[in-house]
């Protein structure tokens, strides 16, 4: 029993060094890699825990995420920067130090707000949520500090890992794969809806600077 | 006979009907009959008992009536709109048009009637994939920037939401134990009190802010304005309102699970700061971003935004009668607001075409002469807005006031200045819509349908003043439960 | 059953409400036989009042006194669309204010809220300003019931409550601010009247300061009942009561012509008038009478109503100390120059508007009154008579209110008898009669009047060189170089509005840009806000929570 | 029985004789004011003859003035009367004494005042309108005076009609006291407005720019100006009463006993021929003051009635 919690917080750890250490990348390639990292350490995380628990669900949770997350997502989105040649640093709408300073303070926060909770005879231990909770909070940091489109919707990415983590922690509780899976349909739109606004001639940038349209017409 | 399963299954079942063949007029009309024999289901819900995920109580099953029936009158006038803008899209995106309008009243009737916090979320989730899509329909650049927003804010609230349902379910385990249990809003009502207490405010923390996303409480409501304006009129504003509904209702339940907890000695936090701290911001930021709206469906978005703050601030006062205030709040709204959209419809399209950017309010001025009855209709439902009698909604900020005096005295205050605002912003507008002298124009016919937003109106009128014995027993039964 | 979800509506009568409904009822019907028969929003306007004075509970009179304010906004629309949305703000405003008081128990803090929403709408100074904007706007027959009528629901609910409902609570300073606000009404309403150009306006004013007037009888009556003054809440009540009933009767008399001078001439502005009563004698003898009770003049509706008020003046006086005394006698000099400048106000619109000469040809080729508006003016005429001749009998019939507002008072007989002044007045008209015919010559003959050195005027000027006689600024000229100056400025501007209105717009206008720049947000800063949002709520929890 | 012949009989002399008089009081006035300025000066008898001239002279009406032209002078001659009538002279306790209430003398006055205004207008030349405008502002600070000092004398008699005034004055002994002094200064400020003397008007100039009162019946020839003229001698002769009511109301008769009639009549005389001689030695040594002066002038007024009053709070306190 230690050694699932022991390795399950090791997977945590390891997934909120990764959503950390995004926070301190400057170029979208190095982005995706830290979040295919994190995609892979949370599908192992899943079927860890799948082991641990004998769940079926878990199980498939674990593989739909390696499949899609670890894999197709990451191969996806290094397509769009070819495509779009952003290989180049994208820019960050505060200074690295800072934002990673914040970074530090959501997880104290996050912290601070488990620190509370009474965990009766739950497999999920507060740290386990601490660390879910601070995955979240970093990947919304995430997207608010990157001016780009792509950046943005690795922020969101790395976020919904955060939930999922969360997720795979829960005893028994249905869904998971659904979740997950509908998660990922909604991620895919986001994909999708990137390139719809690539397609139209209309933005020559990912750069969201350029997409205050009906603000600049000030309707 | 569960007919609840049927009343979610129709509208997917139409809208891949309707996805897959059909010119867009026949699509019109084939999603005019299916929102009929929906309307139909809707109420024979009341009637058919049901249990297991979808487990629908009186509350639910009156929301699902009021939905059923903005979903109708929308699907008829959607008939005259499709028409005179057939040309603007390509016939398979109408077709999605039609395969979406079913799937947002699907998703709608799914996120009521279910008794999962799981299948809540997830309908949440489709609806806003859908309204999304809609929002992009017409591929111009402002419209895809809306879908933009919609996808990042949409996306976040859901993932937020998922966050604070996965919370609950952590916070059911020392209560109800693994399982289907630990995610059913009766089992979990019932057994509120025994749950792990900070947990669930942190739980609600995180479903407020996901759910207050598609409820459209100030600061979450970003995409709110845009997309109302950007999307295929009948869908993005007629329709939207319901999602609102669903949104609000599910704070209503998850709080009414906090309140519980904290009403038994758990150690929840009670739940009102947070949603009138809201539901404030929320009135007090429509009050001042409505004059210099130009566009008239950007306004009632913003006065959407305000409605939405109103009813949260109503749950966040609490009590039987001041919940019963939010719901009828909530009823109302919908019926106005969504008559309302029709009659801008109409509006619109007497000045020429109703498709997104013909809606500005110097564009439409001087309605009377182009058509007398449209020009009433539209400056009622406005007036209506501003909650003075006759219109229904004094009745409910009536009972809302007055339960902020008993309970919260101080809060009453800035309620009003609110309240005083947004009424006089949105009076403002009347005046040139209906009277200004536009350069001469002969008379336009107004249309078969401009009786379904007078039909509105009256139902307005009469669920708030003439309120039938029935619907207020059932009203104030789910006001006492969710207490 | 129709009203609140559960609950219903209730409706009750008594002596108050009565009264009130009679000062209503002939308004309603002269206005509608004056043209405005087919207007729903007027007839809805008028169930509004209706039910506003019926309510049994809180709920209908709030709803009667929005529905009041709603309809009338829409006729103020449709007659102009300026004035409106400050009147709809108004409207909203007494609403915000009465709603609270409702429900509050009775406490100072109800009290205040009460004054503030009913003041609001009955237009009491200092938030009286939008009244001389609003009520000239819509067509006469409504302007007559906004002036006549809705003010004096308005007073209804502020005497229903500050008399009856919170009487428990009442504290003498109560009385005291009410009179102080009415003696500013009085003030500026009849200084504005005097000043104002257009008539309806100026007409509006003269009902801020009746309005004045009747909020001082009322508060003076409030600080007897809280002093335990019989003699006094009894004169005090029966003086507000009185000038209610006078002011209901001659305001719309003196709108609905206002209306018909419009309808005749296409102008209402003083300055353009002159000469009326050649064209039109009936509207203008009408006019004269109705004049005679704004101006408060003795044998009119409007004396008696200030003959009681100065008298509940000097008993208020004889009480209290240094400060009451210095204060009631200041009162009584602002009423009395109140009293002058309505008298004023009152000549200046007969004198140029109906005597004279034409300053325009439309003013010389005014015809005279329509049927209905002429039936609607004979019939509030006709009732003006009994309240000037016989205002004691009429305060014989009201005593009943006034018991039931002031249970304890005790009333005088009225030592005011116009009948005897009139028998007076025929005997010394037959002795002058006698004189002219015994030695007087008879006969009149026309001759040119000297035109005070003038050169001839043109010939298409028929009736002389307007120019050539005063005109309405010239006629206040006097009154603003010696008062205007002081309390208005020399802009004319309502103090009220530079020193309450423009204030709030610029707050206003400051709040709306920041929401502006709120919306105007990236999609960045708008996640940010969620962001930093969610965070706070979270570290709330957390320290909530953990400490 | 007797009681009310009597006070019917008193009423009667009351009234012949300020009808009678008030020409006479005028010429009265008007010789001393020309001995004062060393002429001889009109016959007393003067003003009758002036008033029977302008009733054998035609009327002239303009032909640009309404049908109403006529009606002013008689509405102004009537009030006039009424107050003159309602106002005791030489005895209290008239017929008229219940309807005598303070303020509505001074409505009274205002009717007449406002008739006059009206007749102004009426012909539609500058000079009547500039004359009214004058009046309604002069109007304005003496009605406010008039209330204030009705107040001193309502707390000093605990009733605001006249009768009641003068029977307490005549009977309590309120001796000299600063507020009447004031009160009386006040009231006679505004009883020269009112009757259009020196120094707020100047009753035989007939320089347009300056008039007010003769601005107003400029137009109005033969018979309705001796209406006219005649009620500008009842004014004065009302207006002497008034103050010789409040202020000197010692050896007043009652109208019921017959006995104190002569010596109240006697005191009567003399008090109107005080009053005249002390006018027109006023009026001879004061100059006209400029039109906005007045206002000033009445402001002051205004002040000293409500001086008068906070001193009698005073003076209730300190016992005095």
């Amino acid at each position: 029993m230690s050694l699932t919690f022991s390795l399950a917080h090791l997977m945590g750890g390891i997934i909120l060094l990764c959503a950390f250490l995004q926070l301190s990348q400057r170029r979208l390639a190095a982005m995706i890699t830290l979040y295919q990292l994190e995609a892979l350490i949370l599908s192992v995380a899943a079927l860890w825990q799948g082991y641990a628990q004998h769940e079926m669900a878990l199980y498939l949770t674990g593989l739909i995420t390696f499949a899609l997350k670890a894999v197709l997502l990451p191969w996806g989105l290094r397509e769009i920067v070819l495509r779009f040649n952003m290989v180049r640093a994208v820019e960050t709408a505060m200074p690295m130090a800072l934002s990673m300073i914040l970074g530090l303070a959501l997880i104290g926060v996050a912290v601070l707000v488990v620190l509370p909770t009474t965990m009766r005879s739950i497999s999920l231990t507060r740290e386990d949520l601490a660390i879910a909770l601070s995955v979240v909070l970093l990947g919304l940091l995430l997207m608010i500090v990157r001016r780009n489109a792509l950046a943005q919707i690795i922020g969101f990415l790395s976020m919904e890992n955060g939930l999922v983590l969360a997720a795979v922690g829960m005893p028994g509780m249905p869904f998971v794969a659904e979740f997950s899976v509908a998660l990922l349909v909604l991620l895919a739109f986001l994909v999708v809806g990137v390139f719809l606004l690539r397609i139209r001639e209309h933005f020559d940038t990912l750069d969201l600077s350029g997409l205050e349209e009906i603000e600049r017409r000030g309707r | 006979m569960n007919f609840a399963l049927f009343a979610i299954g129709l509208p997917f079942v139409a809208a891949a009907l309707l996805g897959l063949a059909g010119t867009p007029r026949q699509g019109a009309i084939g999603n005019a009959v299916a929102s009929l024999a929906l309307f139909g289901l809707t109420l024979a819900v009341f009637w058919g008992h049901s249990a297991g995920l979808v487990a629908v109580d009186p509350l639910a099953a009156l929301f699902g009536t009021v939905s059923g029936f903005v979903g109708l009158t929308a699907a008829l006038v959607n008939i005259g709109y499709v028409s005179a803008d057939t040309a603007r899209m390509p016939a398979q995106r109408w077709r999605l048009y039609h395969a979406l309008f079913q799937i947002v009243l699907g998703t709608t009737l799914l996120g009521l009637y279910a008794d999962n916090v799981g299948l809540l979320w997830a309908a949440m989730e489709g609806g806003t994939i859908a309204m999304t899509l809609g929002v992009s329909l017409y591929r111009t650049p402002t419209g895809l920037e809306a879908a933009w927003k919609y996808f990042i804010l949409g996306g976040v609230g859901i993932g937020l939401a998922l966050f604070g349902t996965m919370l609950v379910y952590l916070a059911a385990q020392p209560a109800l134990g693994p399982g289907f249990a630990a995610m059913s809003f009766t089992a979990l009502s019932a057994h509120a009190a025994h749950m792990d207490g900070a947990l669930l405010t942190l739980a609600f923390v995180f479903i407020l802010f996901g759910y207050g996303t598609k409820a459209a409480l100030v600061p979450l409501h970003g995409w709110l304005p845009d997309a109302y304006a950007e999307g295929p009129a009948p869908l993005t504003t007629a329709l939207s309102g319901l999602l609102i509904n669903v949104a609000l209702l599910a704070i209503l339940r998850f709080r009414h699970l906090m309140q519980a907890n904290a009403a038994a000695g758990g150690s929840a936090m009670p739940p009102g700061p947070f949603l009138l701290s809201l539901g404030l911001a929320s009135l007090f930021l429509a009050a001042f971003s409505f004059s210099r709206r130009r566009d008239a469906r950007r306004f009632f978005g913003f006065s959407s935004i305000e409605q939405s703050g109103i009813s949260a601030f109503a749950f966040g006062i609490g009590g039987p009668v001041a919940i019963f205030g939010g719901l009828l709040h909530m009823v109302l709204h919908t019926l106005l607001k969504s008559g309302l959209f029709l009659a801008l419809i109409r509006a619109a399209s007497l000045r020429g075409s109703a498709s997104p950017g013909n809606y500005g309010f110097s564009h439409l001025r001087g309605l009377l002469q182009a058509n007398k009855k449209v020009g009433w209709l539209l400056g009622a439902c406005i007036f209506a807005l501003t909650g003075l009698p006759p219109s229904g909604l004094f009745a409910s900020e009536f009972i809302i006031i007055s339960q902020t005096i008993k309970k919260n005295p101080y809060m009453s205050l800035p309620l009003g200045l609110g309240l005083l605002l947004c009424a006089v912003a949105i009076s403002r507008n009347i005046g040139p819509l209906l009277f200004a002298p536009a350069s001469y124009e002969k008379p336009k016919p107004a249309g078969r349908d401009a009786w379904l937003v007078g039909l509105h109106l009256v139902l307005v009128f009469v669920v708030a003043f003439a309120m039938p014995g029935p619907l207020v027993n059932l009203l104030s039964h789910a006001a006492e439960t969710l207490q | 059953m129709f009203g609140l979800p559960g609950q219903g509506m209730h409706l009750h009568l008594d002596a108050l409400s009565l009264l009130f409904g009679c000062i209503l009822l002939p308004q309603v019907v002269a206005a509608a036989v004056a043209g405005m028969r087919a207007s729903v929003a007027f007839w809805v306007f008028v169930l509004g009042m209706a039910l506003a004075l019926l309510a049994g509970d809180q709920f209908t009179l709030i709803f009667g006194f929005e529905l009041m304010s709603a309809a009338s906004w829409l006729l103020v629309l449709q007659g102009d669309r300026k004035p409106a949305t400050l009147y709809a703000g108004i409207a909203i405003f007494s609403g915000a204010c009465l709603i609270p008081a409702l429900f509050l128990p009775a406490s100072s803090l109800a009290f205040v809220l009460i004054a503030l929403g009913a003041g609001a709408k009955a237009g009491l100074a200092p938030l009286h300003s939008w009244l001389p904007r609003a009520h000239p706007a819509p067509p006469a027959g409504v302007s007559a019931l906004m002036s006549g009528g809705m003010v004096k629901v308005a007073l209804y609910v502020l005497i229903r409550y500050a008399f009856i409902n919170l009487a428990s609570a009442q504290q003498p300073w109560w009385g005291e601010a009410l009179v102080a606000a009415g003696a500013l009404s009085v003030l500026i309403g009849a200084l504005r009247a005097v000043l104002e150009v257009e008539l309806k306006t100026a007409l509006a004013c003269s009902t801020v300061e009746h309005v004045g007037l009747i909020a001082v009888g009322l508060g003076l009556a409030l600080y007897a009942k809280a002093s335990g003054d019989a003699a006094l809440a009894g004169v005090a009540l029966q003086a507000a009561l009185l000038c209610a009933v006078a002011h209901g009767l001659f305001k719309p008399l003196l709108f609905i012509g206002a209306g018909e001078v419009k309808h005749a001439t296409g102008t209402t502005s003083l300055n353009w008038l002159g000469g009326l009563m050649r064209g039109m004698p009936r509207l203008g003898a009408l006019m004269l009478l109705g004049l005679v009770g704004m101006g408060a003049l003795p044998l009119g509706p409007g004396f008696a109503p200030e003959f009681l008020l100065f008298h509940a003046v000097i008993g208020a006086a004889a009480t209290g100390g240094i400060l009451a005394r210095i204060g009631f006698s200041a009162l009584l000099a602002v009423l009395g120059i109140g009293a002058a400048l309505a008298l004023a106000a009152a000549v200046r619109i007969i004198g140029l508007g109906f005597l004279g000469r034409p300053r325009s040809l439309h003013a010389a080729a005014a015809e005279d009154l329509r049927r209905g508006p002429l039936v609607a003016m004979v019939l509030l005429g006709a009732l003006n008579v009994p309240v000037a001749l016989v205002p004691g009998l009429l305060l014989q019939l009201m005593s009943p209110v006034i018991l039931l507002l002031a249970p304890q008072a005790h009333t005088l007989p009225l030592t005011y008898a116009p009948l005897t002044l009139l028998i007076l007045a025929g005997f010394a008209a037959l002795a002058a009669g006698f004189v002219q015919t015994r030695w007087g010559v008879r006969g009149l003959q026309e001759a040119p009047a000297w035109n005070g050195g003038f050169g001839r005027p043109p010939a298409w000027l028929p009736f002389g060189d307007p120019h050539t006689q005063v005109s309405a600024t010239g006629f206040a000229e006097p009154v603003m170089r010696v008062m205007g100056k002081g309390l208005l400025g020399v802009s004319k501007t309502d103090p009220a509005e530079r020193f309450l209105f423009v204030p709030l717009f610029r707050v206003q206008t400051r709040l709306v840009r920041l929401a502006e720049r709120v919306r105007r947000a990236t999609i960045r800063e708008r996640l940010a806000f969620v962001f930093t949002v969610l965070v706070v709520f979270l570290l709330v929890l957390g320290l909530g929570e953990g400490g | 029985m007797l009681i009310i012949t009597l006070t019917v009989l008193a009423t009667a002399l009351h009234i012949g004789l300020c009808f009678a008089g008030a020409p006479l009081l005028l010429g009265l006035v008007n010789k001393l004011r020309a001995w004062l300025l060393g002429r001889r000066g009109p016959p007393l008898t003067q003003p009758y003859w002036h008033l029977v001239k302008l009733l054998r002279k035609s009327t002239l009406v303009p032909d640009t003035a309404t049908d109403l032209f006529t009606f002013w002078p008689l509405g102004a001659f009537l009030a006039v009367t009424v107050a003159t009538m309602l106002i005791p002279g030489f005895a209290t306790g008239l017929l008229t004494a219940p309807a005598a209430d303070y303020i509505t003398v001074i409505g009274l006055f205002a009717l007449a005042r406002t008739a006059t205004m009206l007749g102004g207008l009426e012909t539609g030349f500058g000079f009547g309108g500039a004359g009214a405008a004058r009046e309604a502002l002069f109007g304005l600070f003496a009605e406010g005076a008039l209330l204030v000092l009705l107040l001193a004398f309502a707390l000093l008699a605990h009733s605001t009609s006249l009768d009641g005034i003068a029977a307490t004055f005549r009977t309590a002994h309120i001796g000299i006291s600063v507020s009447l002094g004031f009160a009386l200064a006040a009231m006679l400020t505004v009883a020269l407005t009112e009757t259009g003397r020196i120094p707020t008007d100047n009753p035989s100039g007939h320089l347009e720019l300056a008039m007010v009162h003769e601005a107003m019946v400029l137009e109005y020839s033969g018979r309705l100006l001796a209406l006219l003229d005649y009620a500008g001698m009842l004014r004065l002769v009302a207006w002497m009463n008034l103050i010789g009511t409040i202020f000197l109301p010692f050896g007043m008769a009652r109208a019921a006993d017959i006995l104190s009639w002569p010596g109240g009549l006697a005191l009567w005389v003399v008090k109107l021929l005080v009053m005249a001689a002390v006018l027109s030695v006023f009026e001879v040594s004061r100059a006209k003051m400029r039109v906005f002066r007045v206002p000033e002038f009445l402001g002051a007024a205004l002040l000293l009635g409500m001086l008068a009053s906070v001193f009698l709070f005073v003076a209730a306190r300190i016992g005095a």
